[in-house]
Order: C-alpha cells, then structure tokens, then sequence
C-alpha cells in the first residue's frame, strides 16, 4: 500500500493503492486523521490504484466521513472508483454517502 | 482438495488472498466471483482474528478449498472461541450518515456474496466456516 | 478557435484552441466577460492548444485579469502555456502578472 | 521575391501567418524565429488594418519576401494614413497591474522581435514598413 497526499488551497487530495484490508487500512487512517486533525475536512480520494477493498476499509471510509461532514464542514469525495471497490460500496450501502466522480479535476473543483 | 495455515494476523490476509484467488480461478469462477469470494475470505479471516482469537497472533487458520465441477467449497478452521451466528444482527443499510455503522458488515458481506455459508463449533475439530461459491450455471 | 467553458464550484476553467489575434481574441473576451458577467472572478485558463497570440490576445488577458483582481475578488490562473505564447507572455512584461502553472488540477485546487 | 496581396481585415491574418511563415522556413530560420517573424508580421498588419487604415476592409496589404542567404526581408505596403513611428512611446514592461496598458505592445513587439524595423512614407509608394530577420550567424 502507498499513500500520497497532495495539499490545495480548498482541499486535500489522498491517492492510496493496494489493499485496503484489515493490515493496511490503520495507515489510510492515520493519513486521512493527520488531515482533518489539521482543520481540513475536504478530501478528495482517488481508489483509482486500490485493488481490494474489505469492510475494515469500508470502516474508514464512513468513519473519516462522518468526521469531514460533521457541523457541515466538509466531505469526502470518491473519485476513480474501480468497479470491485464500487461493488463493495454498493453492497454496504455506502454509495448514497459519497459523492462519487470520475475524475480528480472534477471533484476538486466541486469539493 | 488444496489446504494451507496461516499465522493468525492481518498480514496473513494477502497471502490467504492471493491462495484463495488462485484456487477461485482454477474452480473457473468468473472475475468477478474471484473477487467476492476474495472479500468473502478476507471477512472471515479478520473475524477469525479479531473475534475468535480475539487478536493477532494468538492462533493458527487452516484453509482448506474443494474445487468442484459445480464451483468452490472453501473451509476455515480455528482454536478460538465459537459464537452464535444467529445472534448477529444485519447491519442498517439504509439512513442518513450519522445513523450508519463500519462495523457489522463482514458477516453479511460473507452471506451475500457465498452461496452457502455454515458455522459449526465443536470441541474436538474447533471452529469450522465452510463457504461455497457455484458457478453461474450450477445456481439457484 | 474553439473555446469551451467548464464551471467548477469554486472557479470556471476556460480551454481556447488555435490563433489569439486581432481577428479570434474578441471571441476570448467574450466568453470570459460572459463569467465575470455573472460575478464569477475565478478562472483557469488553459493554453495548452493555443498555436499563437498577438499582442491583440494579450489585451485581452490582462483586461480580464484587471477585471477578475478588481477589489481583490479573483484572478486568472495560466495553465499549460507554450513556450511560443510564454514568449510573448514573457516580452510584453506580463508573467509577473499572472499566476503561471503546470496543469489543471493545481490551478483549480489553488485558486 | 514572392508577394501576395490581402485584403485589410483580420481574418486575413491567418493566411498572412501561413504565407510568412512558409517563407521564413523557406529562408531556414529556427523554428522559434519563425515564429517572432509571424508574430512581428501579424502585428504590422493588425496595425495597417486598425490605424493605417483606421478599420477593415478599406484596403489592401502587399506583402513581399526576399528569401537571401542572411535571412528573411519582409515588405508591407499600404496605402492608409502615415504616421511618425518616433512618437510612439515605448510601452511599461513592469510595474503593478492597474498601471500596466494592453495597448501599445505592437511595435514594441516587431522591434524587439525583428532585427530591423523601417517605415517609409510617400505619397506615390504608399506607406512602406520593411523588416528584416537574420539567421543567427549572420547577426550582430
Ligand atoms: N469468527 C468469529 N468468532 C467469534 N465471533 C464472531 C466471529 N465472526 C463474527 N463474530 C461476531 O459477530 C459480530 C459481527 O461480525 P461482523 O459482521 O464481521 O462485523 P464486525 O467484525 O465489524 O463486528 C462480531 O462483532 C462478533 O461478535
Ligand atoms: N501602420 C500604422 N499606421 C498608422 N499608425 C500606426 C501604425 N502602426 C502604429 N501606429 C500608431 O502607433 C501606435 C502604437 O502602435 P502599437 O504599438 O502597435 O500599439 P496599439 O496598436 O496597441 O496602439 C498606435 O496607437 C498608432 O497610433
């Protein structure tokens, strides 16, 4: 698994690849915590490179959302969902719980 | 028939992956079957660790997979302690954000996409999870 | 030329193609006055399909840019510039006046 | 010598570029001077359409060529209004945006961008503006 983070002025940008199973999911985590710990709750996460989602990555993803759009201070968006993970989405009901986009330009603009 | 253990941690759960699609594949699943039984293995393994051994590195995972002309059986073995499976209640797939759960969904994740999925306990041979998974054209 | 306009939540990036001279640029200024007519002050502008510009095209951006920096609303972001049109950027004085990067994203995430 | 006359408005401009810059390749400048040479070109008749002739289509352009081995010699010839090109001030390069002006860049530009600029006014000629561009060893 890697994880790259790249600041804007409006949000932050996380790309993260690999598995996100039970083993690697504490590090996209501590990566998206070290964000909004900073006082930024607008993320952009592109799965493009993720090859496998479980539910302990599925548990980050709402987790990290719950915080980001708490008093309505941001969200996080989904962009470049492989169909695997998007079918793990689905299958939690987690779709209607993300803006998911096709492409980070988009979604940054938007966030 | 193919069986392998594996050190009961997370880190075992990429080379368990890597088994399982391996076995899915030679079963002559379709891609996309290949990865729910992947998520599938991957739930029951994280529950075997969290719940049964109750963490890391306490106990061992046997897999073991019966490849059929009608699709894949796959059989998870532990020492750890067993549980009701009844007891577990499906998670709320519905709902506004703050009313929706992370936790609770690997159990329904393995029922959904498994054709067949049973928990025996038992002293003797520990906990037994067997999964099946049919082709297309052996279900319903 | 072709022109097309893309509105963004925070910004609207502006994609020209071909000649910006006396004969195209009045085209230019008209979809860039169409958003700042609409209060809108941030704008992309992205070059990367410009063959040329003359002194008539860069009138026009630094009347946009003089418009969009007006009471500290906005500004015009460059992306992807030529090295034919950062020439003529670079001779009329103007590449101190404008923000200058290398893609999209950045400028839509920074504006 | 090659020449070539378009009418005086702008949508001449592209055809202008493609005529000089066809010569200047022809007179086997770099691929970055042949540009300058659209550029000063395209300013010089922007300028003939706008001030000489003070609007489109109220005349002509010639443009003439003479493709030598040290470079390129532009001719324009027009038969609008003369002007003293000694009273045009040269434009701010530098300075804060509200004072900078997006006029006044055209001749700047041919100057800088050419490395000789001349105007000729008279009567029976009309007005005459030849620029020259040198290959680079045959400059300074
Ligand atoms: N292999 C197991 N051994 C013991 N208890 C289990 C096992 N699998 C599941 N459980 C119990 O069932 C509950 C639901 O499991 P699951 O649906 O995977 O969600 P989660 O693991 O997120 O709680 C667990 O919290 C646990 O109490
Ligand atoms: N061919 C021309 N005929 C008449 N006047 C000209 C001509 N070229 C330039 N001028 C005069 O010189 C001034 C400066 O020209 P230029 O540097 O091209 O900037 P601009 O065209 O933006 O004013 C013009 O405003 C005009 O008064």
């Amino acid at each position: 698994m890697e994880i790259t983070t790249q600041q804007y002025k409006h949000c932050d940008l996380v790309w993260v690849s690999g598995r996100l199973d039970s083993a690697t999911s504490p590090q996209l985590a501590a990566a998206l915590q070290a964000i909004t710990d900073t006082g930024r709750f607008k993320i952009v996460l592109d799965l493009s490179a993720v090859e496998f989602i479980s539910s302990a990555g599925l548990r980050i993803l709402i987790h990290a959302q719950k915080i980001c759009k708490r008093y309505n201070r941001g969200q996080i968006i989904l962009t470049n969902v492989p169909q695997n993970v998007y079918a793990a989405l689905d299958l939690a009901g987690f779709t209607t719980l993300f803006k998911i986009m096709n492409d980070n330009l988009t979604a940054v603009g938007n966030i | 028939m193919r069986s392998c253990t594996f050190p009961g941690r997370y880190e075992s759960l990429t080379k368990i992956a890597s088994f399982i699609r391996e076995a899915a594949r030679e079963a002559g699943l379709d891609s996309f079957s290949i990865y729910t039984v992947e998520t599938a293995v991957d739930e029951a393994c994280t529950n075997i660790i969290e719940h049964s051994y109750q963490g890391e590195n306490k106990g061992k995972i046997d897999l073991s997979c019966k490849i059929e002309r009608s699709g894949l059986t796959i059989i998870l073995r532990d020492d750890g302690i067993p549980f009701d499976p009844e007891q577990v209640p499906t998670p709320r797939l519905e709902g506004p954000l703050e009313e929706r759960q992370g936790r609770g969904l690997g159990l329904y994740f393995m029922r959904e996409l498994m054709d067949e999925v049973r928990f025996d306990f038992d002293e003797k041979t520990g906990n037994i999870l067997t999964m099946v998974k049919y082709k297309e054209k052996h279900k319903g």
